[in-house]
């Protein structure tokens, strides 16, 4: 059986890691990244995925919903924060109180990049957090929304925008910027990467290969990429 | 009718059509005038400038304006100079989104251009040039009109992908209300979320409603510019 | 010298090598299908580029190999009429006649394009498009185009050739007239020897893209040994002519060196100069001035020479006044009437079969 | 009925009107430039749908609009040689040349693609491409193309207008053999009369599209009133005649109803009947038997009637045996000689000037 | 070089250069099938043909991607039936990826062909009729050859459209190493990760460098057909 191959589905943001872990061998691995609405879009249709690792909640929601994973193997893999960067040679100085006023901080023309603030999910957690700080309604003006995180972070990367909020974990590899701040957990829900197997799928080298996921190995992987974990951790 | 379009929605089909509207209408100058370059004349780089031309079509459009936005963003090379020498600001307006739609077009237009160039017959420019027509005069009373059909063509080609394009613009120029937020946009927006298909192909369909009537408009053009070539 | 051209080219297979001076007036290429007529007119007109020589027209040196100058076409001012008509298929005729006209320098003078289509019978046409005209139609809108370019040469590749005979009528006094009044000079290319023999001042002929024979339009034509190249039906002689009388009855009378002919009535002034072509097969000999015949002219000439074809002809060469005559006579005839050089012979013409194609002045 | 065309059809501004029969042969469509002819043969050859109307191509209906039936262009077998010769660019001559061979029955019969090279002169052109022709070698080619399609009825287009006298010359025998030898019809446009009057078995006028004149090629060519559509230096008129024998000096012996005449040699047998074409302003008349003249064909003639014209001419119709003579003179010359209807009188024809090209079976 | 990409990235090099060129091969029967409908003929519902046509320029490739899943998937209507009937599987293989580059370069192909179609002489079809060939007959010996620059053309277009196609592709068919993760899903995934800049530009690298070529060679064929054309 250790000739199986495994293919996971997982969001396109955990490339690194998860490329990574699969490196050290143990179960062979076929890693097929994406963002989650297509990933999950294609289990609907079928797709060979055995797992599914999203970036998004709502998707696995629609999964376990129509009965395509194996509702008691889903689990919350990963956390991760949320962060306001600016440019590296920025001197920006922000504190994330309620009412703070990021206009002043982005100057008469600055915009602040985001991601889709409807649609992915690191823009509806922005747009959640800035809302619970009040400031939604004067800011919603000034964003740059993006297609997804990292073209958010790109923007500020480039000196583009002044500010931007993205997931810690982009900005931790990115030495084009610096966190600012982080945003209180509590400003927004929970970001959580929910897991499950996929109940077509289903195997056993598969839950091998998610056992090794939850193992202390790939914990270790996880973390140095910034990502946090549901159970304990930070 | 307004009612189901959101006010929002309507604005992003507005900006798509006057977006698609200035990409073509500016591309087709340098268009004409790459296509007739590498239609007819010689030159070291040739092969280049072609290549160069197809680049937005080889290139996943990420990159593409990944590369716009380093070269045209405010901090760009290009995009800096434009500021200050004519205040031309690209970065994150709808001008930025008509350049975006507009490299990607490029390559279908000059297509389009370039082979009906090649289809003009050489003989009836000779004929213009012995009647006394210098060779601008010859290209404007005779290459060009003949060439219409092939130019209405790719202006409708360009057209049709500048209504379309996505990718590219949104990473060069992001999706701002109002602004640069497209129906593409609008469009990928709700295709991001579960349920989101509905409204999506809401806005597909005004999308598609559009650009045939675009498409239905320039075939007529064609067709006209046509009849007057065949002679009859 | 109106045209100096002196050109060497090479196609594959095909090697050009033409040299020739014309004067003034209309000068004819003359020469088989594939001779290279068609490649000498483009190398006037600049839109052949030929790898050796010099084109002068008017003067001016046009190309130079040596050099290494040629004047793009549109600088040239050399109307063409291309053999294939090459009308512009998005312009109505109107716009096509007058297209020239735009680019032709201020005070530049020549006919309207009022004029240009009436002569040519396109004025009913003149809001069609040139898909929905027939062969012979777009030749002449061909011809009205490169006149109403203003130019200071014209290039006619075939000009005529699709066009019927009373439309042919009504041109070549026209292009006799330009050439008369206005002094144009025209490079014209033509199968059609009638043509040559009323217009052109200077022919030259090519065979296989060489110079066979070029000169004054009578020296060529005249010459027994061109019979081969023009075709034993249009050999014949081209004599000068003074125009002394107009007749009530419609005949004209004109002093040849040799003696007196009468015409058809034509619209020169009595006292002008002019050509009549006598063919050789219209002549017929007789020894004794013969009477009663409906043949109004009979001139008297003396035998020089008498050369035998291949066929049952004999070619009679004559000197008849100063000037040379010739008759194509059958071998059982000239054997009958014993000729031989130095006979004294009566040549008889008869005035319609100097047909007003072949008088022209010149 | 070889051919029956009855149609009607309207382009902007210009109606066509045409409605003939010919029988087997050739049937030349003759008619100033713009009457119609290319558009006659487009709608035989299936590229021009009359509004209404039928044509009838040996013995089967291709076009009938009453019935809505139109054969498709490929399924009629008719080899069109084009106005404009319409060569395919991209294959070689010799693929132009064989093109339709691929595509006709099994068992037709017809010349070889060498031998077809060979009599047009392009033997040495066969690996060229079009681009690289003059415009009288694209013509043969597109004549050469028609012929290899073994089509069951050749139509021509005004076939040599682009061509040299000596080319034609090679060419015109060939249709003519074509004709006799193998009966196949060909539809004929020319503006050159003496094509038209040694090739032509039926000769069909146009004007402004319509029908003003059509018969046996004889009777319409000798016909007087057609002076204006033909050209005076054209009228003439086409006798039957009967090859008697063959002299050693080069002359052949043929009968007339009215008498005996001399042309050169050529290659009918003996017994073998013809057509032999005198021009009207060839003839010469005497009131008596002229002597000593170098022209060998003198034929007794009675004046039928004088017919004036504007100029200074008059055409004089006679009979002579059982067939009509016209000889074009001067008023001055018929006053003269008091020439009147009824008035007995000698034809004077220099037997070259029965020129080969007016010479045909048929 | 093969140290400069690895396995895995050569693997998306091929099968980049795969789904390209059996996209191209493919669609060009249909493709020169449908130029030829729409120059030449006139039917009812042409307008919407030539719409449907166009539709993968117009809407966002996202769209493209999805309907051709909802259609072609594995429990879409197209895609069970083929699956049942001829046992043929689109969904998330590299015969999906074929068909996802196809449908988005059709419209630049048929373009190209359309208007070289066009350009063609009718009167050369009508006089190799005359000589006996049938319609088909005349297309194929006498409409193709002179359309060949042309499609050419079409075809480079097309071709570096599939090499550049990619939100389609990766909706439709996902991103399944070795099957479906063609060079542009390969530079997507790159660029989704912090520091994958570099080796996505590697990749483009690579791409522009293959596209390159195919055009250089595309010119080629091109220039030496329309040498055959002109006839010279
Ligand atoms: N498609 C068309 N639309 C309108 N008029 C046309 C069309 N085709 C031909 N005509 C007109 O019909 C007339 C007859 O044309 P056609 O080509 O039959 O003449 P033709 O006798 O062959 O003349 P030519 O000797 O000059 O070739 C011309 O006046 C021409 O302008
Ligand atoms: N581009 C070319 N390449 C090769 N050969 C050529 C080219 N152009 C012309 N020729 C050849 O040169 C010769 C002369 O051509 P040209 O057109 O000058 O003849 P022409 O005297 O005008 O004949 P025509 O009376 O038939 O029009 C022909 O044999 C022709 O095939
Ligand atoms: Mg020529
Ligand atoms: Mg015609």
């Amino acid at each position: 059986q250790a000739q199986e191959e495994v293919t996971v589905f997982a969001a396109a943001s955990l490339k690194t890691a998860l490329d990574e872990i699969a490196a050290q061998g143990g179960t062979p691995v076929r890693l097929v990244y994406g963002g989650s609405s297509a990933l999950a879009r294609q289990i609907q249709q079928g797709a060979p995925a055995q797992l599914f690792i999203s970036a998004n909640t709502d998707w696995m929601d629609v999964l376990e919903a129509d009965g395509l994973i194996v509702a008691e193997s889903r689990i919350d893999l990963l956390t991760n924060r949320l962060v306001l960067v600016a440019p590296a040679d920025s001197d920006v100085a922000v504190t994330l109180a309620p009412g703070v006023d990021l206009t002043a901080a982005l100057g008469p023309e600055g915009r602040i990049a985001m991601a889709l603030t409807e649609s992915v999910p690191a823009g509806i957690y922005g747009k959640a957090a800035l809302s619970a700080l009040g400031i939604w309604d004067s800011l919603a003006e000034r964003t740059a929304q993006a297609d997804n995180v990292r073209a958010a972070l790109n923007l500020v990367a480039l000196g583009e925008t002044p500010l931007g909020i993205v997931y810690a974990t982009d900005a931790v590899a990115e030495p084009r910027v610096k966190v600012v701040a982080t945003f209180d957990a509590s400003l927004h829900a929970p970001i959580v990467y929910p897991a499950a197997i996929v109940t077509e799928g289903d195997s056993p080298a598969v839950r091998a290969f998610f056992e090794t996921l939850q193992g202390e190995a790939a914990h270790e992987i996880f973390a140095a990429q910034g990502f946090g974990f549901a159970g304990g951790g930070d | 009718m307004t009612g189901w379009l959101g006010p929002e929605e309507w604005q992003a089909v507005g900006l798509s059509v006057k977006v698609a509207f200035w990409a073509t209408l500016l591309s087709l100058p340098p268009g004409i005038l790459a296509a007739y370059a590498l239609a007819r004349w010689e030159f070291r780089g040739k092969q280049l400038l072609n290549g160069l031309i197809h680049l937005p079509l080889i290139l996943p459009p990420v990159v593409t304006g990944y590369l716009l936005l380093m070269t045209f963003g405010r901090r760009g090379p290009v995009g800096a100079w434009l500021e200050e020498v004519f205040g031309l600001v690209l970065a994150f307006r709808w001008t930025g989104a008509v350049l975006a739609a507009a490299v990607m077009a490029f390559p279908l237009m000059v297509r389009a251009i370039r082979l009906a160039i090649e289809a003009v017959d050489p003989r009836l420019e000779q004929a213009a040039a012995t009647l006394g027509a210098p060779r601008w005069a010859v290209f404007f009373t005779v290459t060009l009109p003949l060439i219409l059909p092939g130019v209405i063509a790719g202006s409708a080609l360009a057209a049709a992908k500048a209504m379309g394009e996505f990718g590219a613009t949104i990473t060069f120029v992001s999706n701002i209300p109002g602004e640069t937020r497209t129906l593409p946009s609008a469009i990928y927006s709700f295709m991001q979320v579960p349920g989101g298909e509905a409204p999506a192909l809401r806005l597909v369909a005004v999308s598609v409603a559009v650009a045939l009537l675009a498409l239905a408009a320039s075939e007529l053009l064609a067709r006209r510019a046509a009849r007057r070539i065949s002679g009859t | 010298m109106s045209l100096v051209v002196d050109i060497r080219h090479a196609f594959g297979g095909f090697a050009l090598d033409v040299s020739f001076e014309a004067p003034a007036g209309i000068t004819a290429l003359f020469g088989r299908s594939g001779s290279g007529k068609t490649s000498v007119v483009n190398a006037v007109a600049g839109l052949l580029r030929p790898r050796e020589g010099r084109i002068v027209v008017e003067g001016e040196t046009v190309f130079d190999a040596g050099a290494r100058m040629s004047l793009p076409p549109h600088r040239r001012r050399l109307g063409y009429v291309f053999q294939d008509a090459r009308l512009f298929p998005h312009l109505s005729l109107r716009q096509n006649l007058t297209y020239g006209l735009r680019f032709a320098p201020r005070g530049a003078s020549g006919p309207s394009p009022e004029e240009v289509a009436e002569l040519l019978g396109l004025t009913a046409l003149l809001d069609r498009r040139p898909g929905a005209l027939s062969g012979g139609e777009k030749q002449r809108v061909a011809i009205g185009r490169a006149l109403l370019s203003r130019p200071r040469m014209l290039l006619m590749d075939e000009p005529l050739a699709a066009l019927d005979a009373a439309r042919k009528a009504e041109i070549l006094p026209y292009l006799e007239r330009l050439r008369d009044r206005t002094g144009l000079p025209i490079l014209y290319v033509s199968h059609a020897v009638p043509e040559v023999a009323r217009l052109a001042t200077t022919v030259v002929v090519l065979d296989h893209g060489k110079v066979v024979r070029a000169g004054p339009a009578e020296r060529v034509l005249s010459d027994p040994d061109m019979v081969r190249q023009i075709g034993v039906r249009e050999a014949g002689a081209v004599l000068p002519a003074v125009v002394t009388r107009h007749h009530a009855d419609g005949l004209s009378e004109l002093e040849l060196s040799g003696g007196r002919v009468f015409l058809p009535a034509f619209d020169l002034a009595p006292g002008e100069r002019t050509r009549v072509r006598i063919l050789a097969h219209d002549v017929i000999l007789s020894r004794e001035a013969p009477v009663g015949l409906s043949a109004l002219n009979i001139l008297p000439a003396t035998v020089i020479a008498l050369r035998e074809g291949s066929g049952p002809g004999v070619m009679v060469q004559m000197q008849c006044g100063e000037d040379r005559l010739l008759a194509r006579i059958t071998r059982r005839s000239a054997d009958a009437l014993a000729l031989a050089p130095g006979v004294g012979v009566h040549a008889v013409i008869k005035s319609v079969s100097v047909a007003r194609i072949d008088i022209g002045g010149g």
